[in-house]
């Protein structure tokens, strides 16, 4: 097959450009997605409940380790029949359609926004602008299935499938530069530090989207224990597992 | 003595202490200061953390005009986080002026109204003003939203055995246990609050919970003394069956063992102890 | 047995492994130049290559130390009731330490 | 009774209430057995530094004091006083749990004072004044004047308690609570005693 010889134009007017423009694309949309994240609020009732639930949970699993009565109170305030607090809590089930929350549609329209519009529009000016070029070639050499993925916008059957085309040298950049921004930006460190400043605290466990059924799940679990004492025997285990020790004589003293 | 420490060894202490809660902060200040002087560059975005670490350690020791000087740089680089907002409400407590920083507190809260740390502050506006009885009453209520908050639960307690509401503390301290049932420390403070409330039911109660508290950490010293306290007393009660007799005075025995045993092995003056312990379990009998 | 002595199994059967290959190529290539049919390697190198092979994962298990127990305490054990009821959300400034700690230059300004 | 109070016992004491300056806590003084057998006088010689942690709780009190008592008989001192120091800077009244441990203190030696730490006096300079003496009269706590205690040294002694605190001692400093977390803490202050012997 005949060599192909490119242009040097190619590489001063094509490949770096590409390169340039994803790249600050990507910074830009970093900090305009900085500019447009709002604190997400929390509900003061979801965080309760999830609190509550949490509990709930907790009792269950290491109520063994309280007095009977202990228990038997606790099981009480969050089961009993009529004041219960299972029982007696009632809570609307959350919307589910975010065509009826606005806020959630403003917060889908922000991800759009800083995501997936400027990756059409870019992508498609660059498709446009630089539609057609050969840019480049891979070091080694490739099966035919690869042509679709390297050479997208350039239809030729006898092209080698190691050359790259301008449209997917564009793709490349995008998912390439991906390590480099979190290397330029400290997405795993510094600006994780930072949102931290700005964020306050690690929201508070994910809730269940409907407290009443999370709630009536709970009940059901925690009505099935029963208390048995963890602490029943344990100073004869204590003792049975450390014997006396030897060099000290008080066996018999304090009888 | 600032110029021979390094920079990495200071800056690992105060992110130990950071991230261990130690409240040292007199020497937290003072490392702080000399880190946020001299490095504050090469502390990249550790800084911020940093900052409120020291204007709350320099807050805690009345070293005021070091905390204003941090906790502007924070609100400059924040103006509009709660934490830094926060921050400057700690400043106007520490200066005395209460009903400010319960203004800006409240003004957090309006934006943000589940914000727990917010809420917590709140309440320790009352413990600056000496009003236990008032904190108590706010930490029921915050402890209402954030039932299972474990530092809340753990004031509480303390808030009630300051005011020797022995019972309630009681109940804290199990919620404590709840939350993590494998801490001796849960343990051997529950039992010791049984025991201060007294009575045979609670202190047999208490033994157990001090056996137990010995069971996850046999170095606990306390655990083994109260054991020991706890079951001499009951050996001695009147009222006790003998087989309870019996019992108790294997428990106390072998308590008494372990705790003679612990001091031979730490320091060879072991006579004191055994005379104390003597000593010991002739007061309880009475 | 002393730790030395696995480091030397694990050596021994590596260094093993490498004339166990040559053979196996020689043997190849044997049966290639006599237009065998090649069915299966023979014996003697099967078995060695086993012998080599569980002798290299002794040596490996024992050379990387003895197992470690996870204990779910370790980390409460050498706590102390200072840090673990040290609680930062609640502190106060009213206490002496402000006043004592402050020095004097504070006052002066 | 005036009580004389010499510096170790207040250097210790005020150590502790330093070394702890956002916590209540409290100890005991130990005065000398013969002294008050002979003069009537009560001479503090020594403080034992108790609890930082939990003010409030029996058990470890007991254990304490139970120690305590044991050492003194060995060494012919007895318990004569109780320091308490309140966590709120400007609370400077006894609390219930405080009395009540006075109470028990004073059972067992009737001339028992409680002194409590004055918090908003606490500074550097380590005056008299930081101590607020209380006298056992008729079943109820009452204030004293200050003039009802004396330092053994007067100025000398808080010149050494400043001196201290400047070179940070109180970080050496080891009461009871340190003493369970680690028995091979000395409540006793062992080294500390010999760099206050230094001093004088």
């Amino acid at each position: 097959m005949a060599e192909l010889l490119l242009d040097t134009n190619i590489r001063l007017w094509v490949v770096l450009p590409i390169v340039f423009i994803t790249f600050f694309v990507g910074i830009i949309r970093h900090y305009v997605s900085l500019l447009l994240s709002s604190q997400k609020k929390v509900d003061l009732q979801k965080v309760s409940d999830g609190q509550v639930l949490l509990r709930s949970k907790m009792l269950r699993e290491n109520g063994h380790y309280l007095p009977k009565k202990s228990f038997q109170m606790r099981k009480h305030f969050f089961n009993d029949e009529d004041s219960g607090f299972f029982k007696t809590q009632k809570r609307e089930a959350a919307m589910q359609n975010p065509m009826a929350d606005p806020s959630m549609l403003t917060e889908m329209m922000k991800g759009n926004l800083t995501n997936i519009l400027p990756m059409i529009v870019i992508g498609g000016w660059i498709n446009w602008t630089f539609s057609g070029f050969v840019i480049t070639k891979v070091p080694f050499p490739l099966t035919l299935r690869f042509k679709p993925m390297l050479q997208r916008g350039v239809e030729l059957a006898s092209l080698d499938a190691s050359w790259v085309s301008s449209a997917s040298w564009y793709f490349l950049n995008v998912f390439g530069l991906r390590s480099v921004y979190s290397l330029i930006l400290g997405e795993n460190n510094a600006a994780d530090q930072t949102r931290l400043m700005q964020q306050q605290m690690a929201q508070p466990m994910a809730m269940a989207p409907d407290p009443s059924k999370a709630f009536k799940a709970e009940w059901e679990a925690l009505e099935i224990v029963d208390h048995k004492w963890k602490l029943e025997k344990v100073e004869d285990e204590l003792i049975c597992q450390t014997p006396y020790q030897e060099d000290v004589y008080v066996k018999n003293k304090y009888q | 003595m600032a110029a021979t420490m390094n920079f990495e060894d200071v800056r690992d202490k105060l992110r130990k202490w950071r991230e261990d809660k130690v409240r040292n902060s007199v020497e937290t200040a003072d490392l702080g200061e000399y880190l946020l002087a001299n490095y504050r560059r090469k502390l990249g975005d550790e800084v911020w953390p940093l900052y409120e670490q020291v204007s709350i350690a320099a807050l805690d020791c009345g070293r005021l005009s070091l905390a204003r000087l941090c906790i502007h740089a924070v609100r400059q680089q924040f103006p509009h986080s709660s934490r830094s907002k926060r921050l400057h409400g700690m400043l106007e407590e520490a200066e005395g002026e209460f009903d400010k920083a319960r203004e800006t507190y409240n003004d957090i809260l309006k934006d943000d109204p589940a914000n727990g740390l917010v809420m917590k502050r709140l309440i320790a506006i009352h413990k600056g003003q000496n009003d236990i009885p008032g904190a108590i009453k706010e930490l029921n209520k915050y402890i209402e939203n954030f039932m299972s908050d474990s530092e809340a639960w753990m004031e509480l307690a303390e808030l009630y055995i300051q005011e020797q509401h022995y019972s309630k503390a009681a109940f804290c301290f199990e919620e404590l246990i709840l939350s993590n049932p494998h801490h001796h420390l849960y343990h051997q403070r529950y039992a010791e609050i049984m025991y201060t409330q007294g009575g045979p039911e609670n202190l047999e109660i208490a033994r157990k919970y001090f056996a137990q508290a010995v069971k996850l950490n046999s170095n606990n010293m306390r655990a083994l003394y109260g054991m020991f306290l706890s079951a001499s007393h009951l050996a001695a009660s009147s009222k006790a069956t003998i087989k309870k007799k019996t019992e108790n005075t294997k428990y106390a025995s072998w308590a008494a063992a372990q705790i003679a045993h612990k001091y031979k092995q730490a320091e060879p003056q072991v006579e004191v102890v055994g005379e104390m312990l003597d000593k010991l379990a002739i007061t309880s009998g009475n | 047995m002393p730790p030395p002595l696995y480091g030397t199994f694990l050596s021994a059967t590596l260094w093993n492994s490498i004339p166990l290959h040559i053979c196996q190529a020689e043997n190849r290539s044997y049966i290639r130049l006599t237009e065998q049919e090649f069915n299966r390697l023979p014996a003697d190198i099967v078995i060695e290559c086993f012998v080599s092979l569980i002798v290299t994962c002794y040596g490996v298990i024992n050379m990387a130390g003895k197992f470690k127990g996870i204990r779910a305490m370790a980390d409460f054990q050498n706590k102390s009731m200072d840090t673990v009821g040290n609680r930062p959300s609640f502190y106060h400034f009213a206490h002496r330490g402000t006043k004592l700690y402050a020095g004097e230059p504070e006052e002066e300004r | 009774m005036a009580a004389t109070i010499s510096t170790k016992a207040f250097c210790k004491c005020l150590l502790h209430v330093s070394k702890y300056p956002y916590c209540a806590v409290n100890g005991v003084f130990v005065a000398d057995k013969k002294t008050f057998k002979d003069t009537r006088e009560v001479k503090i010689v020594d403080a034992v530094p108790l609890f930082h942690q939990c003010v409030g709780l029996a058990p470890m009190l007991e254990i304490a004091l139970v120690q305590i008592d044991t050492f003194c008989e060995a060494n012919g001192l007895m318990i004569a006083g109780y320091y308490h120091a309140n966590e709120h800077i400007r609370d400077n009244n006894p609390s219930p749990i405080a009395l009540k441990i006075a109470d028990k203190i004073q059972s067992n030696f009737s001339d028992a004072h409680l002194y409590l730490i004055n918090n908003g006096k606490v500074d550097a300079s380590c005056k008299k004044d930081t101590l607020m003496v209380y006298q056992h009269q008729d079943g109820k706590w009452k204030p004293l004047n200050n003039a009802n205690f004396k330092l053994e040294q007067e100025d000398s002694t808080c010149e050494t308690c400043a001196d201290l605190l400047k070179a940070r001692a109180q970080e050496d400093l080891m009461d009871f609570d340190c003493h369970l977390d680690d028995i091979t803490n000395d409540w006793q202050n062992g080294a500390l005693n010999e760099r206050l012997e230094s001093y004088s």
